[in-house]
């Protein structure tokens, strides 16, 4: 039982800080740069690539390992897999345009791209080819989300603090954030050899 | 026969899925009126503001509501105006279409300059220093704050004078140049061809040919030549009347300084340099 | 309850049109495909093992199953042999990379107890980064390597700048096929 | 129409190009541009992909369900990527093997999705297929700028030709996206600066 425990929390701290799904994967940057813009954005940007990563994750991979390994239907897995996050992502669209309109108009067009925010679909594929169990499939799903909700507020905490500095003129908006960016994927480098 | 397969598993997965959204979506259905949407899809988009109300969707809800008339978006133009009163169901009638003209003339080469200004080039900020760099207490001060404001791009600084002119053809009459202008040259005229004096001045004659070779110096010279009495000196300033204006130019002839301009159906002040 | 109808079957046509032609397409070019894999396999073998002329196939799984993880996992193997006899063995093997799976083949002689070519046939690596474990660059360092040598990043492989996780999985891949030919041996 | 084909169509490379105004598709310029000729593949690639995707977009647009819009379009793009994936494999060998690793890149990109929600769902065909071009032109640009800069500095070279003395070493920097991440910050400051320079 030990090892199990061992390999999970192995997975979650090489998901969520070493092998971090942005700055050391460098996947999923389009609602990274769009929706960092304030925290409380960020978070609940977090929450729903959370919700969308985690369900998606799960149903994909039974669908892979019951059905479509068995039947030989490897060709169709991109296609089906994306299917899936799709419509995860329409329903949190739906959810939140009844729950939480004004977080619906702040996320505008970066909610349809969560299903094609490359980081999911990277989930889903190594969550497959890693050939992890269910669980330790959650595991990973929920921490690679984790990874990705504290990169996103940790931009958003810089950018809030960014609007006050004094930055040069043609530098202001997103030129200084892709240099904080860099700047932060050169801090997570130092995560590199944490985990063999 | 492994075509059947891979068809008939993606297709119950699509029903599954479609069936799935359609009843969350119908069971979280935002009550969203559908006559706003569509008021909202007759209305340009472009969240300018001037009607006063928060973007477009502001205005598509009062406008739905009746609490705003159906022709509160000066941009949306006649013909947006005709399509709401079709959708609310009002008879349509016939509004006048508005666009800006600069009235001041005092570019370079003839509006005294009396000091090299190099501080914030913002019109509003010039203004505040008492005469500003100008003759002129009323002239235009070309720092384009009303170019920065247009979101139409209607205005742009006419690089030989110096001064704002107006692009009919973009501008939409919204009136967000018109608030801006700390001085007022900016106004809204309805958009046909018309005659009109180049100047807001209310300074005695001697101090505007100081200041201006094309000053308005209240010589009441028009008032006189005007065939159709048209044109009238009223508190302070020369007034042409738009209805009975009969445009033959004889006013324009006469004036000493070329004061009153022709503005026409494109472009207010090109007409001008001609 | 008409409109729940009406949109499900939106979807579901999309799906079935999506899935038929993506079957139609699949089925038409799987030959093609499978005939391409053959071609590009038997020449991949020649540039592994340049001195066998011929390559029979073995069954994988007398090479025993591989112990823990499933990283690594032997697809085929073949026997390379010249003129009738044996001169050594050459191993389809599928080991875990950045972006997915890297299928390579490993030719090892086991006479003089070397690997004589090493070729990346299928790789999901990152173009320009990872991507570079398939070039000459790399893999030349495994040639003429005995199978004792510990094949390990940093050690007695230099990994690609940039690409550490491909490297790897590439330096790994040869270590387990030469354990598994050792072990065969014995 | 044609003047609002050129509209569109410049519209994409400059006014709202993909990468450096929209923000899209950041992912795959990333981990694309390290080589220049990666950079012309993959901006080849997406080009065509989303030309067509657009075009069949655009086509459909009036029978699709607001309330599935996302999964349909989704469907549609990726299914025409696995087809020219396989098609690809079958008949282009070459071709394939130059472009394949591309094509699960693609289906991941962004801008495809992006230009699909916003424009081709509600405009004409033709007007999607020029967004689409613009958009493909302008993404293709700016990553073989980037491309040509990592390239020279990680490198050395220029489409694998060495450029610089044997003895440089390569900047490690420049070859780990936290270098692209720099490149794109500069390329739209440079932006910033040159549309300022023209509209005074």
């Amino acid at each position: 039982m030990s090892t199990e425990i061992l390999t999970l929390f192995k997975i979650i701290v090489s998901a969520a800080f070493v092998d971090n799904i942005i700055l050391a994967r460098y996947i999923g940057l389009c609602p990274y740069i769009g929706m960092s813009s304030s925290v409380a954005n960020s978070i609940g940007m977090g929450m729903a690539v959370t919700f969308v990563m985690v369900l998606a994750s799960i149903v994909t991979w039974i669908l892979w390992n019951y059905i479509f390994v068995p039947l030989g239907l490897e060709y169709l897995r991109i296609m089906v897999f994306i299917l899936v996050i799709a419509t995860l992502v329409q329903l949190v669209e739906i959810l939140l345009k009844k729950n939480v309109p004004n977080l619906y108009r702040a996320m505008g067009i970066y909610l349809p791209l969560i299903t094609t925010n490359c980081a999911i679909l990277a989930v889903t594929f190594l969550g497959v080819d890693y050939g992890y169990t269910l669980l330790q499939v959650v595991v990973y799903s929920i921490s690679v989300a984790l990874g990705f909700t504290v990169a996103l507020v940790l931009l958003a905490g810089i950018r809030e603090r960014l609007r006050m500095a004094r930055v040069p003129q043609f530098w202001q908006g997103y030129p200084i954030v892709f240099v904080a960016t860099c700047l932060l994927a050169i801090a997570f480098l130092g995560f590199k050899g944490l985990v063999k | 026969m492994n075509i059947l397969i891979p068809t008939v598993l993606v297709g119950a997965l699509g029903l599954a899925f479609g069936l799935m959204l359609s009843w969350f979506a119908k069971k979280f259905a935002v009550p969203v009126n559908p006559l706003v949407q569509e008021v909202e899809r007759v209305l340009p988009g472009a969240n300018c503001g001037a009607c006063g109300f928060p973007g477009c969707s502001g205005l598509a809800e009062k406008i739905a509501s009746g609490e705003a008339p159906v022709n509160a978006c000066p941009v949306g133009g006649p013909k947006a105006w005709a399509e709401l009163s079709r959708l609310l169901g009002q008879e349509s009638s016939s509004w006048e279409v508005k666009r800006a003209v600069v009235l001041c003339q005092g570019g370079k080469g003839v509006a005294q300059v009396t000091a090299e200004y190099s501080g914030v080039a913002s019109c509003k900020a010039a203004n505040l220093l008492p005469g500003s760099f100008k003759g002129c207490r009323f002239g235009c001060l070309g720092l384009g704050d009303c170019v920065r404001v247009c979101p139409f791009s209607a205005i742009h600084i006419d690089p030989e004078s110096g001064l704002p002119v107006v692009n009919w053809e973009k501008c939409t009459g919204c009136g967000k140049c018109v608030a801006e202008c700390p001085r007022k040259i900016l106004v809204l005229v309805p958009r046909k061809e018309q005659v009109t004096v180049a100047c807001v001045s209310f300074d005695s004659a001697r101090e505007v040919r100081k200041a201006c070779a094309k000053g308005c110096i209240k010589c009441q010279v028009c008032v006189r030549t005007c065939p159709e009495g048209a044109i009238t000196f009223e508190n302070g300033r020369i007034v042409i009347s738009r209805e009975k204006c009969t445009l033959c130019g004889l006013c324009i002839e006469k004036c000493p300084t070329h004061c009153i301009i022709r503005v026409g159906k494109t472009a207010a002040l090109l007409e001008v340099r001609g | 309850m008409r409109k729940i109808l009406r949109v499900a079957l939106a979807l579901t046509v999309v799906c079935v049109v999506a899935a038929l032609s993506l079957s139609v397409v699949y089925v038409v070019t799987k030959e093609k495909i499978a005939e391409e894999a053959r071609k590009e396999l038997k020449e991949a073998l020649g540039v592994v093992f340049p001195e066998a002329e011929t390559f029979v196939p073995l069954d994988p799984g007398t090479f025993g199953t591989l112990p823990e993880s499933k990283e690594i996992q032997v697809l085929e193997a073949y026997e390379a042999q010249s003129g009738g006899e044996r001169r050594g063995v050459v191993l389809k093997v599928a080991s875990t990379g950045y972006g997915g799976p890297i299928v390579l083949l490993v030719g090892v002689d086991t006479e003089e107890g070397k690997i004589t070519g090493l070729k990346v046939l299928e790789h999901q690596e990152t173009p320009g980064l990872g991507s570079n474990v398939a070039e000459e660059g790399f893999l030349s360092q495994f040639l003429g390597k005995s199978l004792e040598s510990p094949f390990r990043v940093g050690e007695d492989i230099q990994a690609v700048s940039g690409a550490t996780i491909s490297s790897r999985a590439v330096a790994r891949a040869c270590a387990k096929v030469a354990e598994i030919v050792r072990g065969e041996k014995r | 129409m044609m003047r609002e084909f050129w509209y569109h169509f410049r519209n994409g490379l400059l006014g709202e190009n993909p990468v450096l105004k929209l923000m899209i598709g950041l992912c795959s310029v990333l981990a694309v541009s390290v080589r220049v000729e990666n950079c012309l593949g993959m901006g080849a690639a997406v080009i065509f992909v989303l030309t067509c995707s657009s075009l069949v977009i655009s086509l459909i647009r009036n029978f699709v369900p607001n309330e599935v819009r996302i999964p349909i379009f989704i469907v549609v793009i990726s299914t025409f990527t696995t087809i020219v994936d396989l098609v690809m494999k079958a008949y282009l060998p070459p071709l394939s093997k130059a472009m394949g690793i591309f094509i699960p890149l693609i289906v991941v990109n962004c801008i495809i999705m992006a230009r699909a929600e916003a424009f081709a769902s509600r405009k004409p065909p033709l007007l999607a297929v020029a967004d689409a071009l613009g958009m493909g032109v302008g993404y293709t640009l700016v990553i073989t700028a980037i491309g040509v800069v990592r390239e020279l500095f990680g490198y050395g070279e220029i489409l694998s030709h060495p450029v610089f003395p044997k003895a440089y070493q390569g900047m490690m920097a420049m070859i780990l996206p936290p270098g692209a991440f720099l490149l794109i910050g500069i390329y739209i400051a440079l932006l910033n600066w040159s549309l300022k320079k023209v509209k005074s």
